[in-house]
């Protein structure tokens, strides 16, 4: 690697990149109507300001300091900050619930917590345990706040003014700052983010400045990425992938991250700014396209055909094009033509005309969605990684891109399938351990560096990782038949009216699922079709709606069938869920994956009627709504038989 | 469709005030005033001076007057051929009166003397509202036709009654005068329209213009906010007048050259601008561009279909004209009150979306 | 009584009798404002119209004649006939009621709930596509319109009159154009009709109802775009009287379409919703311009009657705009 | 010194307004008769009353609409004689209307520009050109209009025309159009008419923000007698034109008067 080995810590790096970019945008947010910016070397002046407030206020080395809210500069300011005093930044989600949120802050001894606004800071004074070891906070805006108690509440700028009265009273307080950031070194504490997993209590992941470093590095060699690129920062800042693409490679890399007015606004907010460099996960993807779609629907005939005949136009030429590959001058000629009507629009309108390379990860996305994006030449690519690896494992490169694989390792990562199936990996950007942890790391990480990433997986013929399932989530069915409920769900998931699926089938008899519609789909076409619906509940009730969905899951064991190892796992049995899964009612994380063992002892009396012959269960179910009150829901679901597929029919068929 | 508005975006509020916050459109913009003054100069020719360019850059200014009174005030006037009239007379007074003076300077002097004038007349908008307000316009009209056509001393006391622009230079070029360059008029015309419609736009954007709106919109909450409903109005009156005044100068002094006041200023005048505005669209800088170009262009296109095409007399050319017009002026108050600066706004919009339909 | 004091009267009677021509196209403004909240600017083109079209029925003018000649190049002109002037004057009312059918159908009928104002500019509109699909059927030629009303000096008058003055004072008695006292008399008839129609029949009543409260009107029942047709027709039938009498007295020609714009100050004073007013203002302008062009109009060039009447509903506007009838208004905030 | 600065200078608590003896009738119907009552600098005031109590009217001759026939306005420790609206919107009073009277032409941010009216002072020459003190003047009131889009929390609307936008939102922009003037006393009429409960809350907390955040004196109708006594100091009620009731949200609720009137016990 080619980059200077002294800058082994970030706040070293904003040195030298406040040196060397000075005056090229570092950050925009948009706030009060126009996109606010600061240069680097005005970032640089404004993190110093605050640091050496937050110094004042008794910040030292080795605190840890909670940060709560949305994606907004002064809390990314925080990270350098906290850093530049060897202090570490604890990102913390800001909508999980409070007792989540306390145990995240008590586990990781936070001393100092920066939020956002009222809210956040309500939230935690509210906390007992955890509002007693935090020793003060620091807000972001003001409003609603005035009246508080201020002895240990402080506004951000009050802090920054601290800050500045220091150093215009004390002519060391720079060169000390800038000592104390010389001393820090690559191995040290960087951030601790925490996993929410989908078991047990979340996880502080331990990362060091060497970790994220060169994770970040690698990630900017291996898309080329520059001071000139522009990033939206729209992801909850205590999840890896958004520090790693707003704060690592931000830093590393030089470019400029931009900050929405709000997350109402995200939509608007990337239009206007265009990233050249845009992460999201499928769930994005999904509902952009779920959008163009239903608004195609709307649109006038003309409209329509031109959209159709240029998607088919795409579909056939498109992918070929971005992979650099020749077509033929008549497609090539109508790819020019609908790129001037149609995709180019499109790019337009969903913010992605600079788009430089896009990523995915997280889940696996829908064939279809990922061909739809890389068809209208937006580079969309995947790439599978973890908190415990500073995200990245394996990415595709450019021209080697399959929907159904997540890559190749990335730079200075090695890759291992073990005897169970389950994908290994060893890289420089593997953590340091979970805090406070040690039998967790212990089964993690082994000794020579080797991670379990939980996944099971193998590589195939073009050397490229396919994921299947959680390692332990695969399971077995009474006939011994392979069962691997995420990759079914997920084969559901990617009809845009199935919003969520949930499938059972480990030691049982066959598979079955839960469906979930989607609402904004299902309804748009309800009413294209004049059904008339009062409540989600009649929608997803609706004979016209289970029509609908038998076709979909039809369509999923004819697929099933098709393959080697899963058309044993063909869906015997359905039903259509009368209520939305929803965060707030636990049954899915805040980072909206489902929690299948909640949900499989909440709907255990629908289960049951599954794996029996009723036709329909009536079942209660309690519910939060969205002022906090509870309430109860109960109705009587349909229950569907699905046929089976023998391989050999369908191939003949076929 | 051709817009990429992705990426554009505004980092100051200056630039998010701008009048062409989409690059493309800033780009198209500059493109065709140089356009305007680059290329058309050279190519220019009499016919298209005085059957198009010259009438159309003179009473978009025209339009741009009634519309800041009507589209942005919301006071409707049906005085303007009289104001214009008051323009043209003062333009020419000043002319025999001082021969030396800069043709620029009488210009924009008969704007200001119509302004004032304008400004006595507006003063029973404080009262009146609507088309009794019209009425009050109507009076002007017919009073200022009336007094232009019945005082000597406004014609010089000529036998013809007639007023007659005499020959005047601007930069050494003669711009007014049978010998008058087509593209020396032209230009001169341009110049001013250019200059006026900036004006026009920066005055509509701020504080005055808000003000203006704010009566048109609203009068009552106007006045708690502080806005001041006479001085507001007669503002109004005082800047419409300006633009018409100067208009009425040019259109005497460059285009006609020779005026009988009742038949080039009369009533149908008034009608004429007023359609202008309606058909381009009320409080619409574009508006009025749009609307001028299409009332200059339509009966030049008609005359040309229908007595240089089908070879019909052209007293059957000027009925179908009034009635086209006319048909044409209750079909956009029908279907598009706000005229063909919305269809142009919708139109962009629909761009800006395509090829989403909202 | 000096000569002096004679003209006056002279002038003061034809003031009157101007004035009650105002009242009438007056009254046709009224009418439509009071059921639908138009103020019409077509009504004088739709007297122009009217006039037109009489005489075209009556002379046995083929419609559309010049534009069928330069289409076709054929040559023809009239059909050859003369009408009877009573026969003509039915079909032309018939022209006009079929006139407002399709105004209420074509264009108000879209107009609906929109401001007064924007109204008024599409009876701008419409006025001009009368004007030119007038010219276009009828030609664009001054035409005699003579339906047999008698005109002239009244001799009988001036001989009565002529006694008047003081001997050996230059004046030879009143001038009076019988065609004036014929118009007047109509036109007295007219007003008198019209009112006692709104005050006494149903339609009349229905009419007013509408004027009072549109809502109300529709909620018993009263069809509005039925009342809009009966109000047009109306004062297509004003604008025809208004055409004949005006028609006959100066020819069938464009400045005919003007006289409505003298109906624009008559409103102003007597009110645009009141029919005594509408009476009385047309009275007012009436005797008040001829009595400005007599006494003033001399000293200052002449011609005042084009603007007198405008300056005179100016200086209303401006210290009484609700006019001589209408109450005081009071802004609810 | 001007009204505004007088206004300003008033010390927290200390009378801001006062009205007294104030009779207004339009053509021999009286809309106020004999009514006093006074408004201290930072509180919130409501007038209540049954429909018809001469509520409206009473804010109409606080900002000068209406001239009452007889009686005293008293502002910022000077009388008033008769002024117009738009002077009273250069002392500091800024209202919002129960029909809402947004200018429908424009946009959000249009409408709460307009609101800086008072606080623009370039003339026409400097408009004209545009570049320079216009320019600036214009960029400086929008900074602070944006601190109000900001505080409403209206940033989604900002460039939408108000006619497009939900009643709701519609209210909230006109607060905005309000305090853009930055008032010292801000008359409310009915600001939570019409809404649905959530929709209260959310003025309800921002008209006690303004309060906060501001120090605005807010002088309100209102129907919702559960909001006015949450949100308000102090009281006047009104019954057919005559003041019934004066006090704190406490004592009027026990007042025999004021809930007879609301009974229509009184009336009987």
């Amino acid at each position: 690697m080619n980059q200077d080995s002294s800058l082994d810590t970030f706040p070293k790096h904003l040195l030298h990149t406040a040196r060397v970019h000075a005056n090229r945008p570092a950050m925009r947010h948009k706030e009060y109507g126009v996109w606010q910016s600061w240069t680097w070397s005005q970032l640089l002046d404004e993190i110093r300001a605050y640091s050496l407030g937050l110094k004042e206020l008794g910040v030292s080395p080795g605190d840890k300091v909670a940060m709560v809210g949305s994606n907004k500069p002064r809390l990314y300011w925080t990270f350098a900050a906290v850093q530049a005093l060897g202090a570490v930044p604890v990102p913390v989600y800001a909508e999980s619930v409070a007792e989540e949120m306390e145990y995240v802050l008590t586990h990781a001894d936070a001393k100092y917590a920066v939020c956002q606004d009222q809210e956040q800071v309500d939230k935690l004074l509210s906390m007992s345990e955890a509002s007693q070891l935090i020793q003060h906070i620091i807000y972001d805006e003001e409003r609603g706040l005035r009246d508080y108690d201020h002895s240990r509440l402080h506004h951000f700028e009050q802090v920054q003014q601290l800050g500045r009265d220091k150093l215009s009273n004390d002519t060391n307080a720079e060169q000390a700052w800038l000592d104390a950031i010389a001393q820090g070194r690559g191995d040290e504490l960087c951030v601790m983010l925490y996993t929410s997993g989908t078991t047990g209590k979340p996880k502080g992941v331990m990362l060091s400045h060497n970790n994220v470093m060169s994770a970040s590095r690698n990630a900017n060699l291996f898309d080329n990425l520059t001071e000139k690129e522009e990033v939206l920062a729209y992801l909850p800042l205590a999840w890896v992938g958004d520090h790693i693409f707003s704060y690592g490679q931000f830093l590393t890399a030089g470019y400029c991250v931009c900050c929405p007015e709000s997350q109402d606004t995200v939509e608007v907010d990337r239009r206007e700014i265009a990233p050249t460099y845009f992460f999201a996960p499928p769930r994005v993807f999904e509902n952009l396209l779920t959008n163009i779609t239903v608004r195609m629907q709307d649109a006038g005939r003309f409209k329509r055909w031109l959209y159709s005949y240029f998607m088919s136009v795409a579909s056939r030429c498109g992918e070929d094009r971005l992979n650099g590959k020749s077509v033929g001058l008549k497609d090539s000629l109508l790819y020019t033509i609908g790129n001037a009507m149609v995709y180019g629009p499109l790019r337009n309108r969903m913010g992605m005309t600079r788009l430089k390379v896009g990523y995915t990860a997280g889940e696996a996305i829908g064939p279809e969605i990922f061909s739809f994006y890389r068809s209208l030449g937006i580079n969309l690519k995947q790439l599978y990684g973890q908190t415990e690896a500073s995200v990245y494992i394996t990415a595709q490169p450019d021209g080697e891109i399959f929907a159904d694989t997540v890559g190749k390792p990335s730079p200075e990562v090695e890759l291992e399938i073990d005897e169970n199936g389950e994908v290994l990996y060893r890289s420089p950007g593997v953590f340091m351990g979970y805090y406070k942890n040690e039998e967790a790391t212990r089964e993690t990480k082994d000794a020579a560096g080797w991670v379990k990433t939980g996944d099971a997986g193998f590589i195939d013929s073009n050397g490229h990782l396919k994921i299947i399932d959680r390692a332990k989530d695969v399971g077995k069915l009474n006939d011994g038949n392979m069962f691997p409920p995420k990759y079914i769900e997920n084969k559901l998931k990617f009809f845009p009216n199935i919003k969520e699926a949930v499938a059972f089938g480990n030691e049982r008899d066959y598979t079955a699922v839960f469906l979930n519609i989607d609402l904004v789909a299902v309804s748009n076409w309800a009413e294209r079709n004049n059904i008339a619906y009062a409540s989600y509940q009649e929608l997803a009730a609706h004979p016209e709606v289970y029509r609908m969905m038998e076709e979909h899951v039809d369509q999923i064991n004819r697929d099933l069938s098709n393959e080697d190892r899963m058309a044993g796992a063909q869906i015997r049995r359905f039903l259509v869920l009368h209520k939305e899964l929803d965060a707030d009612d636990g049954e899915l994380t805040r980072t909206l994956k489902v929690r299948r063992s909640f949900i499989a002892e909440r709907y255990d009396a629908l289960i049951e009627a599954l794996y029996s012959d009723k036709t329909e269960q009536f079942i209660t179910t309690e519910v939060v709504f969205e002022d906090g009150r509870r309430g109860e829901l109960s109705a009587t679901v349909q229950i569907r038989d699905m046929k089976i597929y023998g391989q050999e029919v369908l191939r003949e068929s076929a | 469709m051709f817009y990429r508005q992705a990426g554009d975006f505004k980092t100051t509020y200056r630039g998010d005030i701008q009048t062409f916050p989409l690059r493309q459109d800033r780009i198209a913009y500059y493109l065709m005033l140089a356009f305007a003054f680059l290329v058309v100069p050279f190519v220019i020719n009499d016919y298209w001076a005085s059957a198009v360019l010259i009438p159309f850059l003179i009473l978009a200014i025209a339009s741009l007057g009634l519309n800041i009174l009507t589209g942005y005030c919301g006071l409707v006037s049906l005085g303007t051929g009289g104001f214009m009239a008051v323009g043209a007379y003062a333009c020419y007074k000043l002319m025999t009166a001082f021969p030396d003076l800069n043709m620029m300077i009488v210009v924009l002097l008969a704007g200001f003397i119509t302004a004032a004038v304008g400004l006595l007349f507006g003063i029973p908008s404080l009262r009146i509202k609507g088309f009794y307000l019209a009425v009050a316009t109507l009076a002007a009209q017919f009073f200022l036709v009336w007094l232009f056509n019945k005082v000597p001393w406004f014609y010089n006391y000529s036998a013809s009654g007639q007023i007659n622009a005499p020959e005047r230079t601007m930069l050494g070029f003669e711009v007014t005068g049978a010998n008058a360059e087509p593209a020396v008029s032209y230009l001169f015309c341009l110049t001013i329209l250019t200059v006026l419609a900036l004006i026009a736009r920066n005055l509509t954007r701020g504080r005055i213009g808000r003000s203006w709106m704010a009566i048109r919109d609203m009068d009552i909450a106007a006045e708690i906010i502080g806005v001041n409903p006479l001085k507001t109005k007669l503002s109004a009156f005082a800047v419409s007048s300006f633009y018409i005044g100067v208009a009425g100068a040019l259109f005497f002094s460059v285009y006609l050259g020779a005026v009988e006041v009742g038949e080039v200023f009369g009533i149908n005048q008034s009608f004429l601008i007023l359609f202008m505005i309606i058909i381009g669209g009320l409080g619409s800088i574009f508006g009025s561009f749009a609307g001028a170009a299409f009332m200059v262009l339509m009966p030049v296109l008609l005359k040309n279909i229908m007595v240089g095409g089908l070879g019909w007399p052209t007293d059957i050319a000027a009925h179908i004209e009034f009635m086209v017009v006319g048909g044409l002026i209750v079909i956009f108050l029908i279907v598009e009150p706000h005229g063909l600066a919305q269809l142009w706004r919708v139109a962009k919009e629909k761009l800006l979306l395509w090829p989403f339909p909202h | 009584m000096s000569p002096q004091f004679l003209y006056t009267i002279e002038v003061m009677l034809n003031g009157l009798m101007a004035g009650v021509m105002y009242s009438l196209v007056a009254l046709g403004f009224v009418l439509i404002f009071k059921a639908s909240g138009i103020f019409n600017y077509a009504q004088g083109v739709m007297a122009l119209f009217a006039a037109m079209t009489l005489v075209g029925i009556q002379n046995g003018q083929v419609p559309f004649a010049h534009l069928v000649n330069a289409v076709f190049g054929t040559n023809i002109h009239g059909f050859g006939w003369n009408l009877p002037a009573l026969f003509a004057i039915i079909l032309t009312l018939g022209v006009m009621i079929l006139f407002a059918i399709l105004v209420e159908r074509l264009i108000l009928k879209h107009l609906v709930n929109q401001e007064p104002i924007i109204l008024f500019m599409a009876t701008i509109g419409l006025a001009f596509f009368m004007e030119g699909f007038g010219d276009l059927m009828w030609g664009s030629d001054i035409k005699v319109l003579d339906v047999g009303i008698p005109s002239g000096g009244s001799l009988w008058l001036e001989d009565k009159t002529i006694g008047w003055a003081a001997e050996g004072s230059n004046y030879y008695g009143m001038y009076i154009d019988k065609l004036d006292i014929v118009a007047t008399l109509v036109a007295l008839l007219l007003v008198i009709t019209l009112t006692l129609f709104s005050q006494y029949t149903k339609t009349g009543r229905a009419l007013r109802a509408v004027a009072d409260d549109h809502q109300a009107a529709l909620s018993v029942g009263i069809s509005l775009r039925r009342i809009w047709v009966i109000v047009w027709a109306i004062s297509g039938f004003v604008a025809l009287v208004a055409g004949i009498m005006w028609g006959a007295k100066s020819g069938v020609q464009f400045s005919l379409s003007l006289i409505a714009l003298k109906a624009l100050p008559v409103l102003i004073l007597g009110g645009f919703t009141s029919i005594p007013g509408a009476i009385i203002g047309g009275l007012i302008i009436g005797v008040g311009e001829k009595l400005f062009e007599f006494t003033i109009g001399p000293l200052i060039g002449g011609a005042t009657e084009n603007w007198f009447a405008y300056v005179l509903a100016l200086l209303f506007l401006v210290f009484r705009p609700q006019g001589l009838f209408g109450e005081k208004i009071i802004e609810r905030v | 010194m001007g009204a505004r600065a007088a206004a300003q200078s008033i010390d927290q608590g200390a009378e801001l307004l006062r009205v007294d003896d104030i009779s207004l009738s339009f053509g021999g119907v009286k809309a106020l008769t004999d009514v006093s009552f006074d408004v201290l600098r930072g509180e919130v005031r409501a007038i209540i009353g049954p429909n018809g109590a001469g509520k409206s009217s009473m804010l109409n001759v606080i900002n000068g609409f209406y001239h009452p026939q007889q009686g005293e306005v008293w502002f910022a420790g000077s009388q008033r004689r008769n002024p117009k609206p738009h002077n009273i919107a250069h002392q500091g009073i800024a209202r919002t209307f129960q029909n809402i009277a947004l200018f429908n032409g424009m946009s959000t941010l249009d409408n709460i520009m307009t609101g800086r009216f008072t606080h623009m002072k370039q003339n026409m020459l400097m408009q004209a050109f545009w570049r320079g003190p216009a320019e600036r003047e214009e960029v400086q009131n929008r900074e602070k209009v944006e601190e109000i889009i900001d505080f409403l929390e209206i940033q989604a609307i900002r460039k939408t025309p108000v006619g497009r936008l939900p009643y709701g939102l519609q209210k909230r922009v006109e607060l905005g159009r309000a305090l853009a003037a930055e008032p010292i006393l801000l008359l409310l009429d009915e600001p939570m008419a019409g809404m649905n409960v959530e929709e209260k809350e959310d003025m309800s907390r921002f008209i006690l923000d303004v309060k906060d955040e501001f120090g605005t004196t807010i002088t309100l109708i209102e129907h919702d007698m559960g909001v006015v006594m949450d949100i308000s100091d102090r009281v006047v009620v009104l019954d057919y034109g005559r003041k019934i009731g004066d006090g704190t949200p406490d004592e009027v609720r026990n007042d025999q008067a004021v809930i007879d009137a609301y009974l229509g016990v009184a009336h009987d």
